[in-house]
Order: structure tokens, then C-alpha cells, then sequence
């Protein structure tokens, strides 16, 4: 059985819109209870909350409740929010996947376009890169290069795993546009030339 | 109340005719709400309640009211109305009339007593344990939230793709353009020449093609000879004969 | 000793800003719980704030926290200004939420006066009433119910809970009038019947 002062604290605690201190709940009880009362009868609604999923906290001599800090996971949910990384983005990764460490000039200077800024913040927001330090070249731009994470994802061993030119070639994934275009116009002729026969 | 005369109705509602109700029947919303706290006043239970007795109270309040102040439109239609339901009520029953004067009093009665009760419903649900009045919740609580985390995606295809793509963009273009298998036009006139010597009858333009040429070759062959021909036949140097459209093609050296 | 799963209904519970249900609970748990589980768990916790200065409490399916009403005194202060509703109003609200789906014309036919747009207005803006579809009559007009948050307010479990309804419905004073004319027409004539006879 809880008794009435107790009840009525813990109430006014709880309806309070700012943590209270002694003083402030005891002239609200309009009752001549000393702060000493006050402070026992609080350190009881403290012990009988402890444990719970609500926690009766002293911050400065005031007190308010709030909910344990090893729930805040379920508070506060996580959802993940996939987004394809888009094209620009990939090429700026590969680029320092192949080349790192490897500056923002330097990526610039290889993809022949300029690389924004945002581009760069993508891909470090995935953890996929890192700065490595800066270049000793004047102005001493910041370097980039992989992260374990980014081994992680592409399912990568090491860099070394990363398929060389040559196999990039064999792939067909540096197969000229107009070489493509070739083949596959001359496909169509033989499928023309095999209606006429 | 399909029995009210016109001219009530036809009371225009001013401005100034709303404050007098406001003065003088400010109790009242409307003339349903007065009615039913004359049916009070009788201290009985609604359904027992004198229809007669409740009119006669009504017509005595209207009146009384309308010395002082003019009255909004509906406190005298229903008047009006309850005044024909006062005769109806005492005169000697009509039993051919519809409806009867019991039935209207019935109806009367019956909207009294549900607006009797739902009077008491909303007191009874005023009276209960309010939130902000009687109870209280946390004012601020902490809230629960969903928290997107932006999560990208890519495969090892795309990167890979991604970077022949950048290779391709910016490796020194060589342009290969490859051999097409064609027989120039230069080509057919100096072979059509040579052979129209050798064939003296007509013969078809086809059997002027080398044998051993075919597909895309043979197909640039057979065009360019055609067009050899043309000029050859342009220069006087052949005759050409078809026997109809899309028949073959014949040619002979002309005869000179 | 209170178990991982109470602690974080609990927590839930006291740190949203809206009264949660069983499912809420549930999806947020990211359990494999079900709303019978759920429930069981609520009511231990309910249990547990018995007779304490704080008291969880279901409304419409849905729990809160809130301070129990015989210590309002103590929390009610003046800046507490709590909605008063017109006579007007409150006579509206209680028709539709004993009425409802109710129309605006049903309701007037009841209160025997035109209800001001306002009336309806300062309902919907204290989210006790909300628009519920339309009637299948001529001019298919707008009907009206009463909101979980009508349900919270007023400290009422189910509508069910809503005061006197089962009187009022045994007594048949939720009948509209020309349903309950035709009863007592019925039961005249009867009457006049017998005396001819």
C-alpha cells in the first residue's frame, strides 16, 4: 500500500512539465514538510521504479522521470532506407578503388569530368572510403582510399581480388561503344541475308 | 408541421431581431429546448407528461414575451404550430383527419424525450475523468521515433562496369573501321567490259558475277554491276532487256 | 525482478507521444509476438502502477499512462485551461457518440435546432469527432463518429463504456423518433382495437 504523499509526488513528478526539486513539491503540497521529508519520500518512488522500464532520475536536485538509456534502441528504431548508388558515385569508387590512395584532382583528372563534392560525402557516409592522409604536392590535398567495409560489401578479399585491366577486357567491360555497335550491326545482316537464302 | 401558415415563415431574421432572442431567450436553443424545460417544470416523467398543459405553457411564455420583445421566427412557428395542435386537441376528434391530433402530440412527446436524454448523456459524459481536468499525462514526453538510415547499395558489377566505363571515356580513341566485303563500282565496270566481249548472245547480269561470291560480297557485286551496266549501256556499249518488272536482267554487247 | 520484454513495454508506453496498442507494441518489439502475449504483458505492468501515483489505462485498445483523478487537485494549476465546451457542443458530441454514424441532419433532428458549422468545426479540432463516410440517402450526406482520442479524453474504455448507453438503448431512446412512433402507434391501436371490441 502506497501511501497519499507518495502517490501525490510521484503524480506531480510524473504531470510536471519541468524536473521539480524539494522545495517546488512541497509548496505545491502546500504542507509542512521539510525538503528532507520530501527528498525520502522521492528516494521510495526511486526504489520501487528501479528496474522497471521507467526511472525516477536527480539532475541538479531535481527530479524527473524518463525511461532507462539501454532502451533507447527501441525508442528510437532504426529503419534502413536503401538507396542505389548512383552512376557518378560508382565510377568515383572504382577510381579510388583502382588507383588509391588517390586525391580528388587525381579522380577528377582520370574520369575527365568534375567530381562534386557530394559524390565523395556518398561514399564516405557508406564507409566505403576513407581520407588517407594528404598528398606532399602544393596544396596538399586530402587522399582517399577503400575501407574494410567496402571489401566487406563487394565481397572482396583483398584489392588485389580487384579484376585487372585484362580482365576487364576479356569481361567485354572495356569493349569501345562503336566496336559494340559493329557487332551488332553485322548480326543483323547475317539474319537478313539468311531470310533471302 | 406541414399545417404552418405562410406568413410565419416569411418572418425575414434580422440582425437585430437575433439580439432581441439573445436578451430574451438566451436560456433557449431554440424553441424544442424551451418546450422541454416547460415539460420540467411539470415534474413528471416525460412520458407521462400533459401535451395539453405543455402547449397551453408555451403559448402563455410566448405571449407573454412578445409584449416586451419581438420573438425569432421559429419561437412563433412553433407557436403557430402548437396553437393548431391546442384546437385539434380539444375540439371533438375527426376521425378522418391525418394525421390525428393524438399522433402529432405523441411525436411531440417522443422528440422531447430524446432530447431529454441526450441532454443527460453529455452531462454524464462531461462529468467524467477528464484528461487536462481531471487527469493528467506527460506533458513532453520523449516520443517514439523511426530513424531512416540511408543505407546504399551497389554490386561489384556495377563498380567494375563503372570503371571500364571511365577507361573507355578517356583512353586515346583508336578508331579500327573495319574491311566491309564490296565490289567497288570501278571494279564492276572494268569486269562487265572485259565480259561483254566474251558473251554474244543475251545473258542474265548474274551469270556476269564471280561464282565464288556470296553473302554481303555478292550481294555488292550484283549492285555495282547493275549500276556498270547502266553506264555502260549509257555509252552505247550494251543493250539491256527485261521482260517485265522485277524480271531478270538480260545484257549483250551492241551489235556495232 | 521485471523481464527484458515488460521493461520495454513499459518504457514504450510511458516515452510515446500517443497511446500505443497491441500491435503497435508488437511491430515496434520486432518480435514475434502476438497481441494476446502482448496484452498479458500490459496488464502485469498495469498491475504493478495500481494504486500508485501513476496509472496505466486502456482507451479504445490503446494504453497510456496518465495520474489517477483523485489527486487532481494537486495537479490542476490555473494555466490548466481546460477546453470548456458550449452546451451547444457537448450536446452534439454526446448525440453522435451515442447515435453514431450520425448525419448532421439527425443530429438537428434531435436538438430541434440548425447545429452552427462551428459547432462541428470545434469538434473536429479537438479530434473527438471525425468524418465517418457518407449515408446512402438522397444528397448523401457526411456522417460523423467519435475518435479514439474522444475515447481518451473522457476516460472511456470501449464505447460500450459511454454512460447509460445500454439504458438508453433497452429503453429505446436511441431509436430515431419515426421508428419509435410506429412502435407506440402500433401498441394505440392495439389499445383502441381491444376497446371496440
Amino acid at each position: 500500500m502506497i501511501d497519499d504523499l507518495e502517490r501525490a509526488i510521484e503524480a506531480m513528478l510524473f504531470a510536471s512539465d519541468t524536473p521539480l526539486d524539494a522545495r517546488q513539491l512541497a509548496a505545491r503540497l502546500g504542507d509542512e514538510k521539510t525538503p528532507g521529508e520530501i527528498r525520502a519520500i522521492v528516494q521510495r518512488i526511486a526504489a520501487r521504479h528501479d528496474g522497471s522500464g521507467i526511472e525516477l532520475v536527480e539532475r541538479g536536485g531535481h527530479w524527473h522521470f524518463q525511461t532507462p538509456a539501454d532502451l533507447a534502441h527501441l525508442l528510437r528504431r532504426e529503419r534502413d532506407d536503401p538507396r542505389k548508388l548512383s552512376r557518378a558515385a560508382s565510377e568515383v569508387l572504382a577510381i579510388i578503388a583502382y588507383h588509391e590512395p588517390v586525391s580528388r584532382a587525381e579522380i577528377e583528372a582520370i574520369r575527365g569530368v568534375q567530381t562534386s563534392k557530394g559524390t565523395l560525402d556518398v561514399l564516405m557516409e557508406a564507409e566505403w572510403i576513407a581520407p588517407a592522409g594528404r598528398r606532399e604536392v602544393p596544396g596538399r590535398p586530402l587522399i582517399y582510399k577503400t575501407t574494410d567495409a567496402f571489401l566487406r560489401h563487394f565481397g572482396l578479399e583483398s584489392r588485389k581480388d580487384l579484376p585487372g585491366i585484362e580482365d576487364l577486357r576479356a569481361a567485354g567491360l572495356l569493349d569501345p561503344v562503336d566496336l559494340a555497335f559493329e557487332e551488332a550491326i553485322g548480326e543483323l545482316d547475317l539474319v537478313k541475308d539468311g531470310e533471302e537464302a | 408541421m406541414e399545417d404552418l401558415p405562410l406568413e410565419y415563415e416569411a418572418i425575414p431574421a434580422t440582425a437585430e431581431r437575433d439580439e432581441a432572442l439573445q436578451l430574451s431567450l438566451e436560456s433557449w436553443e431554440g424553441p424544442l429546448d424551451l418546450l422541454l424545460t416547460l415539460a420540467r417544470s411539470q415534474k413528471v416523467d416525460l412520458r407521462q407528461i400533459s401535451i395539453l398543459q405543455l402547449v397551453e405553457q408555451y403559448l402563455a411564455f410566448i405571449s407573454e414575451m412578445r409584449a416586451k420583445l419581438e420573438l425569432a421566427a421559429d419561437y412563433l412557428v412553433m407557436a403557430a404550430w402548437l396553437a393548431y395542435l391546442k384546437s385539434a386537441l380539444l375540439l371533438p376528434k375527426d376521425p378522418l383527419e391525418e394525421p390525428s391530433p393524438d399522433e402529432l402530440a405523441l411525436r411531440l412527446q417522443l422528440r422531447l424525450q430524446r432530447l431529454a436524454a441526450m441532454r443527460e448523456a453529455a452531462a454524464r459524459l462531461l462529468a467524467r475523468d477528464c484528461i487536462g481536468r481531471d487527469v493528467f499525462i506527460r506533458p513532453q514526453p520523449e516520443g517514439l521515433h523511426d530513424v531512416r538510415v540511408r543505407r546504399w547499395d551497389a554490386s561489384l558489377y556495377d563498380l567494375l562496369s563503372a570503371y571500364g566505363q571511365v577507361k573507355i571515356r578517356t583512353e586515346p580513341a583508336i578508331h579500327m573501321v573495319s574491311r566491309r566485303p564490296v565490289v567497288t563500282l570501278d571494279a564492276a565496270l572494268h569486269h562487265l567490259e572485259r565480259l561483254i566481249g566474251v558473251k554474244l548472245d543475251w545473258a542474265l547480269l548474274s551469270d556476269f558475277l564471280p561464282t565464288d561470291y556470296d553473302g554481303p560480297l555478292r550481294r555488292s557485286a550484283m549492285a555495282s554491276s547493275f549500276v556498270a551496266a547502266l553506264e555502260l549501256a549509257r555509252q552505247g556499249r550494251v543493250d539491256l532487256r527485261q521482260d517485265g518488272a522485277f524480271e531478270p536482267l538480260y545484257l549483250k554487247a551492241t551489235s556495232q
